[in-house]
């Protein structure tokens, strides 16, 4: 299956723009991103704690709907899913 | 209700115009500006098909709740310049103080949830903004 | 700060334009238009001299209490159409919680305080209608 | 000596635009103005209670200047001065 991986603003500086993935079946959203982000530590860190787990202020979408990052290492992924991944919002 | 994500600047005359609907007694406009805050420019990135819905959202809760008659929103994205227009708000309602209290409602939700952040552009580099949250608050807001 | 009584419309993509001055993050504006309450048309007067000095005292005062950066007001007077704009007031500051509070003010003070009136034009003649404070509450403010 | 007073919106229509008139010296701006609403009944009674004092809403101002209308029947008027007589505001 293939899943389009998104990062914005810093992490999208750090880990690029949109990822084609192509996770195995019953990958969780947290899995995902880990992975792809393991190509940068410094990426990685911003993005994941020294538990691997995310960081408070990540936020994290499933085809536009925000996840709690608590739920994001039992959150499936589909086939065909936007995953999106960024740091807190500063528009206006 | 005009919801907009663009590059280009925006004509704030024309926003004012369509926003005098039937009923109108008050237009109030926000226009936030990039700051001359010792940089010499400020870059723009959406999440734009949700940044859109978000400000679709935002723009229909602040017409229930203080009875607006109309409401545009134009948000720019890229680089731009001292002085130029970030982001302007447009909102008509009977009387005044519906009209400041949704404009204000419009850009307090906007900064708190639309998928938009904005990078302070030096000579040495750049620094993304932090939101108004600051780092460690992103709790899901609904 | 330009403050000014008159006739003509009121060119409000000008005002805005005069308001970015250097430190400006927020503009707002406040468009006060001739509501369709049932009438044909709206008619303004103003005690010109004692109205220009008032409206130039509320925009010092805003200044001082908001940190405005700029501050322009135009009223008009005359016969207006409805949609016709009847008074634009622009503010500028460096964030938008000292524009909009200041802006609120200065329309606040100018419907309790600056000599103008209004008269609605009806099909049947016409009525003056009361200020805010409505008759019997027009004790000196200061 | 010669007084400038000014009616507006109501008042104006009932009274004149702009009266020029010669008081006594050591004329009130409460006598000289009564003497002018005198002429139009529905004028006088819109600015003066039965009482012939100013009605509580009335702004007087002397040279733009706002007089408590408590006080018009002794504030003396002046060679040259302006008295402005007028309803509420009602602007914006």
């Amino acid at each position: 299956m293939s899943v389009k991986v998104r990062f914005f603003a810093r992490f999208r500086e750090l880990l690029g723009t949109e990822i084609i993935a192509e996770p195995a079946n019953g990958s969780s959203i947290a899995l995902l991103v880990d992975g792809i982000a393991q190509k940068n530590r410094e990426g990685y860190n911003a993005i994941f704690d020294e538990h691997g787990t995310f960081r408070e202020f990540v936020i994290v979408m499933q085809n536009g709907k925000r996840i709690e990052t608590a739920d994001a290492g039992t959150v499936i992924v589909a086939d065909g899913d936007e995953i999106a991944i960024f740091p807190p919002v500063a528009g206006g | 209700m005009m919801i907009r994500i663009q590059t280009d600047d925006v004509d704030v005359a024309a926003m004012i115009a369509a926003a005098k609907v039937p009923g109108t007694g008050a237009v109030v406009v926000f226009d936030g500006i990039v700051r001359d805050d010792g940089i010499t420019e400020m870059e723009l990135e959406a999440y734009e098909d949700v940044a859109v819905a978000g400000l679709e959202k935002i723009a229909v809760e602040a017409t229930e709740r203080f009875g607006l008659l109309h409401v545009s929103i134009v948000h720019r994205i890229g680089r731009l310049a001292i002085g130029e227009n970030i982001v302007v708000i447009v909102v008509s309602a009977g009387h005044r103080h519906e009209a400041y209290d949704g404009s204000r409602f419009i850009i307090d939700e906007l900064k708190h949830t639309v998928p938009i952040w904005k990078k302070e552009l030096t000579r040495d580099g750049g620094r993304w903004v932090d939101g108004e949250h600051g780092h460690g608050a992103g709790k899901p807001q609904e």
